[in-house]
């Protein structure tokens, strides 16, 4: 029931939502606001009570069903979780609710603003509880629609653009998983799409078939996560995106990708998974370099943002590419908790000052660390957590990758990679200094306001996990090792 | 039960031939008396058949109200009675043809399965004699619900005619 | 004994049905059609004597025909009242709107 | 006490969350904390060493697993160990120093109490880093102190040139600490194990190959690199100047460019190991020394050359510290490790007090250009002699702390010529700029008057951290005398305590080439019996290459900088045309596709559907006659099909003809019929005439 209630309570809040009356803006405002608490109360005392009861073994804990849903079809209804799922519904939980808050300043359409961004929440808390094909891909694809609308309605000058452009991408991966489902659903006898059958069905499958499903199945995860070089709806869909949107975008829907991959088709098909390891390598390692220049290169406050999470997610695709190694893969945990944390706060921060000088060009501010210190402060912690300072998360997980992926991997490979982390400081740091350092231009942007309470609330969460995981990360791992242990096994197989 | 007496076969002549009159005659104020008579006649028919009450009312609506009604319409849209307007339209040769196949094919449908079929069904139990009060009583109890749902759609029907032939207020 | 009742019904039927396939005036449709109810009810008195007396189901029905037909009939005649004081007429070929 | 040591990084840690959150507004109360929290950690310090000096054999370990993963174990401990308490008693005492100094300096600053947050931000990062008992951890707070570097250079901000300097530096710092990244992921991989006890045993055990060994051993040596600002790295500390000068004092001389040399010498187990290692270690020392020595001999700025001066220095630690793991690899006895530790701690006392008289010197003229200044020494009167007493330690001068020390290393390096007389070039080299600056600031005539009319002794609290650390400076060499038997030789040290011998034919060469750089400066500033102007003139291309840096920072904008962003932007475009443009021109073909499918579509298969359309429509044609409108007429048709229906479902007999036959006579009939209508119609349209006429 409670996972359930996880999707359920967002949906049934979409319905609400729409039914109250389109102008009263504060009353949909807060109700929404007070409907998402719930799923993050509840993804909090799952992580909770997962952490303190089930965390020892590997099994999925919470399961519900599996209950015939179209019987004649062996759909099925199944929820479940376990260590790898556990923070992402947290992260999404929380994320969800701070970006509600800080969509406050929406003025247009607030009703269906609200609506859609309920119905993205269910979808994504779906996504992370299904345990069968069906219910996945559903889930999948539900949160398309909303993401679509809020990107495509709300967005900025390019949004139409972007919308289609991350929907038609997204679509596009989506058909190969599609593909990839129903090759497992026919050789499975009894046909069957649950996730958890399936994982032993995988293995036993013929080797090229193998490799087909893992190779459709990767691409649809790559164009979410991105992968170099699927990622180039990202900086659009960013930077056209109104900043809950950035935030949700960044801190979970690109997760979704690397889950997937953690979930389905790295233990699903492990042979395919061992001839294709370093190929996978090297697109991580493409993607943190190549990331990080790109953004060195930017211009636009957000974009620059945008390609960082493209460097960042790198470093995932890496860890995953060493799935031998316990630590690289816990290591990518932490890369996408705590770049769901990190980025999303970059995101609210962009968007913060975005709302005040309505521009986003780096070149256009300078020195306004006099002007507004407390946002100053805030988003210099961001950019160092970002770029991988100590006592942060970043630093943890990268750490956790690069320890993991230098045994695993090819060793010349993973120290070109670890140049991202001098590239990573570059581009944050040039950031900081155009920005916030040098001269103050008075005339320009006298009337700047610093942060207000609002936006302090809405990320101070943020701030205080990513230093809670950076300083004392023992929770988080001994929250998963079970589970990543139990996945390393499969996929040594 | 036993053979249709000969009250039978003449009041069958009756109805044929004024049902024949009634539409085939150009008058159309003579088609409403010939229908009268064959109404009428039918009447009859159910008496020998049996049901009393169904005769009476036959009488009574047919007769008595409908027939009447139609006179009144004839009457109230003028000009029409005249014998030299053409009563038939286009369908007449066509129509007479299909018919009279109709009729024959059926009357030797009928004769086949009454063959067949019927000729050897028994009856159970004859026909009660005090039948009006049966029917009575199975109106309000069996059959009740399609007997208010009928008595509504007169009332529809009722008001619907008023509305219809109602003299545009405005 | 019931065939001959049979029979009359049916050519009764087919006299009815000739009368609504030709008449060109409204009023003889009307006409026409009472016929056929009345060939109908002949039918079910018919078979409420010979075959199932249970419940006088075939009177019942009967009747409540009789009454749908009077009911027929009055809507119909307030239709042709409607129709002749629009058209002048009430001839069916003023009514061929229908026509493509 | 030493059970606790863990607390001495937390006090300042305490101090900064305190600032940050809740005193920021009280600045005073801000800085009587900070320096509150500082002054404990001494004590707390000096409590540690006293004890550690009855335990030298026994280092203290104490460790939490931090992330605990099958085969994978971070560990956050402290290690104290006689290294680790000489660091916690010098790097406290100097920042006790510095934080009490900064009250007077950055007096009036509108972010006076971010300055001591930043401040004790870096102390607890610095204290951190020197109890660390693991490589993870020590990697942690070496970063953590390039941060609070990185902010305490960038503190003011709105000069442009804090703002390049800051980045500068901790970009820098970043590159060497990539090869110490790779250092630390090779030792993960290779030992296992992040702890120093560990690691070290692994290494010394022989398991790991030679090979390994000296690449992980340079790696490690890369953080060093760029931590101690040692060549090619060096060009962020000259700009890093442009903090505070309390900062340049505590972060940029006396602590935290430390940390390389503390960071060599707590993995000195690592470099004995490997000959090569170590070789590379003290060739890029010797390097980087000489070549900051000579850059400093020609520098204006008075803050830039006592960072060429550090740079000079810490090379020379390195040096020495690279050729004991040389000789230990080979099996060779050397003082080289003693040696470096200890000029570590006395460079820190009198450096630290050199950056503090300079900055009370920028304090009162308002500048940091010798050439502004002289004759200062009149109205300075604390500042003056005590600064002087730095020059005279740094410069080697019996038997000030800096003698003793300097000492040591050229005997380290007596072994080996090019190293012997690099090092006492580079000696000669430091007491010629050191007294150069000294000359120049403090005598003959002031050459800017206005400044010199408004210079004035610093306040109290200014001076005696001054006065302080000049009595450091002279003492804080007595403890390693080479005559005291149990001295600093055999309280920090590697493998086996080292004896140190009063080798007095060294010392009185090294004194003597200290004392001819002071007299070469005395003559060239103070008598102007030499003409440095002629001098320049003469050696006008080496002149110009010196005070132009070797131009280092030009070469490395050429060479490095400008083509990685020629590069990010080519990659930008690559990105937004190449990449970009294959989706988009995907989404193109496609449009193209669906325009070539939608003529398709047009012409061929909505021609065929249209085909059909229009076949149906002509039928429709003849058809529609049928449609008389007539409901008559349609039901006529409902009747004809009853009929036909009945006659073919009941097969319907007449006379003995078989139903089909019937049936083919009633469609016959019909049509006739219907043609016969047909015919005779215009008698009933003629009729209809009439009815309309009338």
């Amino acid at each position: 029931m409670i996972l359930s209630s996880l999707v359920a309570v967002p949906l049934l809040g979409m319905i609400i939502v729409m039914f109250l009356p389109k102008d009263k803006f504060n009353a949909i405002r807060w109700t929404s606001l007070l409907i998402s608490v719930v799923p993050m109360v509840v993804s909090m005392w799952i992580t909770w009570d997962y952490f303190f009861n089930l965390s020892g073994t590997s099994a999925l804990a919470y399961v519900e069903g599996p209950y015939d849903w179209i019987p004649s079809l062996n759909i099925q209804y199944y929820l479940g979780v376990d260590g790898i799922s556990v923070p992402m519904l947290f992260l999404t939980g929380l994320l969800s609710t701070l970006s509600l808050l800080a969509s406050f300043g929406i003025n247009n359409r607030v009703k269906e603003y609200f609506a859609f961004f309920l119905l993205l929440e269910a979808g994504m808390m779906g996504v992370f509880v299904a345990l069968d094909f069906f219910l996945f891909y559903v889930f999948w694809e539900i949160m398309l629609v909303p993401m679509y609308f809020l990107i495509g309605v709300w967005g900025g000058p390019r949004k139409e653009y972007a919308a289609i452009k991350f929907f038609l991408y997204t679509l596009f991966g989506s058909i190969f998983m599609l593909v990839a489902i129903l090759i497992m659903y026919f050789t499975s006898e009894p046909h069957s799409l649950n996730m958890v059958i399936l994982l032993d069905h995988g293995p036993t499958m013929s080797h090229t078939l193998q490799m087909v499903c893992f190779i459709f199945f990767f691409i649809a995860f790559a164009i979410k996560v991105p992968v170099w070089p699927f990622h180039t709806w990202l900086p659009d869909a960013h930077v056209e995106a109104p900043t809950a949107v950035s935030v949700i975008l960044a801190g979970v829907l690109l997760k979704m990708g690397t889950y997937a991959m953690l979930r389905i088709s790295w233990p699903m098909f492990p042979q395919a998974l061992r001839d294709l390891s370093f190929w996978i390598a090297i697109l991580g390692v493409i993607a943190i370099i190549y990331g990080a220049l790109v953004s060195m290169a930017q211009k636009d406050l957000k974009k620059l943002v945008a390609y960082s999470s493209v460097s960042h997610m790198g470093y995932c695709m890496m860890a995953l590419a060493a799935f031998s190694s316990v630590s690289a893969i816990a290591g990518c945990m932490f890369q996408m908790v705590s770049h769901g944390l990190i980025t999303g706060a970059l995101f609210l921060l962009v968007g913060v000052i975005y709302d005040r000088a309505h521009t986003r060009e780096i070149a256009a501010f300078g020195g306004l660390g006099a002007k507004i210190p407390v946002y100053t402060g805030i988003m210099v912690m961001f950019s160092m957590a970002a770029l991988g300072l100590p006592g942060m998360s970043g630093f943890v997980s990268e750490f956790m990758i690069f320890v993991g992926a230098f045994g695993a991997l090819n060793k010349v490979l993973v120290g070109i990679s670890v140049l991202g982390v001098v590239l990573g400081a570059t581009y944050m740091l040039r950031m900081v200094q155009k920005i916030f350092l040098g001269e103050f231009n008075m005339a320009k942007w006298g009337g700047l306001t610093d942060i207000n309470l609002r936006e302090i609330i809405s990320v101070a969460p943020l701030a205080v996990l990513t230093v809670a995981i950076g300083v004392y990360p023992k929770p988080l791992t001994e929250l998963m090792t079970a589970t990543l242990e139990n996945l390393v096994s499969l996929m040594a197989r | 039960m036993g053979e249709p007496g000969i009250v039978f076969w003449i009041l069958s002549i009756v109805i044929l031939v004024s049902g024949f009159m009634v539409v085939s005659l150009k008058n159309i104020f003579h088609c409403a008396l010939f229908l009268i008579l064959c109404l009428f006649s039918v009447a009859g028919i159910f008496i020998l058949l049996g049901a009393e009450f169904l005769a009476a009312a036959q009488v009574l609506i047919y007769v008595g109200a409908v027939a009447i009604l139609m006179i009144f319409a004839i009457m109230l849209t003028s000009n029409l009675a005249s014998e030299k307007i053409q009563q038939s339209n286009e369908n007449v040769l066509v129509g007479f043809f299909v018919c009279v196949t109709f009729a024959i094919s059926a009357v030797m449908l009928l004769a086949k399965t009454y063959e067949g079929v019927w000729g050897r069904m028994t009856i159970t139990e004859p026909l009660p004699s005090q039948n009006i009060a049966t029917l009575g009583k199975y109106l309000m109890t069996k059959f009740m619900l399609p007997f208010e749902v009928v008595s509504v759609l007169l009332l529809a029907a009722m008001i619907g005619a008023i509305v219809l032939a109602r003299k545009e207020s405005a | 004994m019931m065939l001959p009742y049979l029979a009359l019904a049916a050519i009764l039927f087919s006299i009815g049905l000739f009368g609504v396939l030709t008449r060109r005036n409204t009023i003889g449709i009307l006409m026409s059609l009472e016929l056929m109810f009345n060939a109908v009810n002949i039918n079910f008195v018919t078979f409420n004597k010979f075959i199932w007396t249970d419940g006088l189901v075939g009177q019942m029905f009967a009747i409540f025909i009789v009454v749908v037909a009077a009911a027929e009939a009055v809507v119909g005649l307030a239709i042709v009242l409607l129709l002749y004081r629009n058209w002048q007429g009430i001839d069916t070929d003023h009514v061929s709107v229908m026509k493509w | 006490m030493t059970e606790y040591t863990f607390l001495i990084p937390l006090l300042p840690l305490f101090a900064f969350i305190m600032i940050v959150f809740f005193t920021r507004w009280k600045e005073m109360f801000s800085a009587l904390l900070s320096i509150a929290m500082i002054l404990a950690a001494w004590v707390m310090s000096v409590v540690i060493l006293i004890e550690t000096l009855g335990r030298i054999d026994e280092p203290f370990q104490w460790a939490y697993k931090f992330v605990n993963l099958p085969n994978f174990v971070l560990e956050i401990g402290t290690l104290v160990d006689p290294l680790t308490a000489v660091m916690l008693v010098v790097v406290t005492t100097v920042g006790a120093c510095v934080e009490i100094y900064s009250v007077g300096y950055m007096h009036n600053d509108p972010r006076f109490s971010r300055f001591f947050a930043y401040l004790s931000l870096f102390l607890f990062s610095m204290l951190g880093l020197v109890v660390a008992n693991n490589f993870f951890m020590i990697f942690i707070f070496w970063e953590l102190v390039g941060l609070t570097s990185y902010l305490l250079i960038g503190f003011w901000f709105e000069k442009k040139s804090a703002a390049d300097a800051c980045k500068k530096a901790f970009i820098t710092t970043r590159v060497g600490d990539l090869g110490f990244l790779v250092g630390l992921f090779m030792i993960g991989i290779y030992f296992g194990t992040f702890n120093y006890g560990g690691v070290f045993e692994i290494a010394g055990s022989g398991v790991i190959p030679a090979g390994i060994l000296t690449a992980a051993a340079i790696f490690v040596f890369c953080g060093a690199v760029g931590k101690s600002a040692q060549w090619p790295l060096h060009v962020w500390l000259p700009d890093a100047m442009e903090g505070p000068t309390p900062v340049s004092a505590l972060i940029h001389a006396a602590t935290m460019v430390a940390a390389g040399v503390y960071l060599v010498a707590r993995s000195m187990p690592l470099f004995v190991t490997s000959a090569e290692a170590s070789l590379v270690v003290a060739i890029i020392g010797l390097i980087t020394s000489f070549m900051a020595a000579s850059i400093g001999l020609v520098q204006n700025d008075i803050k830039r050359i006592l960072a060429y001066s550090t740079v000079s220095q810490l090379g020379y630690m390195i040096m020495a510290l690279g050729l004991y793991g040389y000789d230990t690899a080979q099996g060779h006895h050397s003082p080289g490790f003693y040696a470096g530790t200890f000029h570590l701690m006395t460079h820190a006392f009198f450096k630290g007090l050199l950056f503090l008289g300079a900055g009370s010197v920028i304090h009162a003229v308002h500048t940091n250009d010798i050439q502004e200044m002289g004759g200062l020494a009149r109205k300075m009167k604390l500042t003056a002699p005590t600064f002087m007493i730095a020059s005279l330690s740094i410069a080697g001068i019996f038997p000030l702390s800096g003698f003793w020390s300097k000492d040591e290393i050229v005997a380290a390096a007596s072994h080996y010529p090019i190293f012997l007389i690099g090092t006492l070039a580079i000696a000669f080299m430091t007491a010629f700029y050191m007294w150069r600056l000294c000359f120049l600031t403090f005598f003959g005539e002031p050459r800017d008057q206005h400044r010199f009319d408004h210079a004035h002794e610093s306040p109290k609290n200014m001076t005696y951290p001054l006065v302080f650390l000049a009595v450091l400076s002279i003492c804080a060499g007595w403890v390693g005398l080479p005559w005291i038997h149990k001295g600093f030789a055999t309280f920090v040290y590697h493998g086996e305590a080292y004896e140190p011998h009063a080798n007095y034919l060294l010392m009185a060469i090294s004194l003597i080439v200290g004392l001819s750089g002071i007299y070469l400066a005395y003559l060239m500033y103070y008598k102007k019996s030499i003409s440095a102007d002629a001098m320049a003139e003469k050696f006008k291309g080496l002149y110009k290459l010196l005070y132009n840096k070797y131009y280092f920072d030009e070469i490395y904008q050429k060479v490095v900088i400008d083509p990685v962003m020629a590069f990010a932007g080519l990659m930008w475009k690559f990105d937004a045309n190449v990449i970009d443009g294959a989706v988009n021109g995907t989404g193109w073909l496609t449009i193209k596709w669906s325009d070539i499918k939608e003529w398709f579509d047009t012409w061929i298969v909505d021609g065929a559907v249209n085909g059909c359309g229009w076949v149906v429509r002509q039928g429709a044609n003849i058809l529609r006659f049928m449609q008389t409108g007539s409901m008559q007429f349609y039901a006529l048709f409902i009747a004809v099909l009853v009929v036909l229906f009945g006659l073919y479902k009941f097969e319907v007999k007449f006379l003995k003809i078989g139903w089909p036959t019937v049936t083919i006579i009633f469609i016959l009939g019909v049509t006739l019929l219907a043609l016969l209508t047909r015919i005779t119609q215009i008698k009933f349209k003629a009729n209809r005439r009439t009815d309309g006429e009338e």
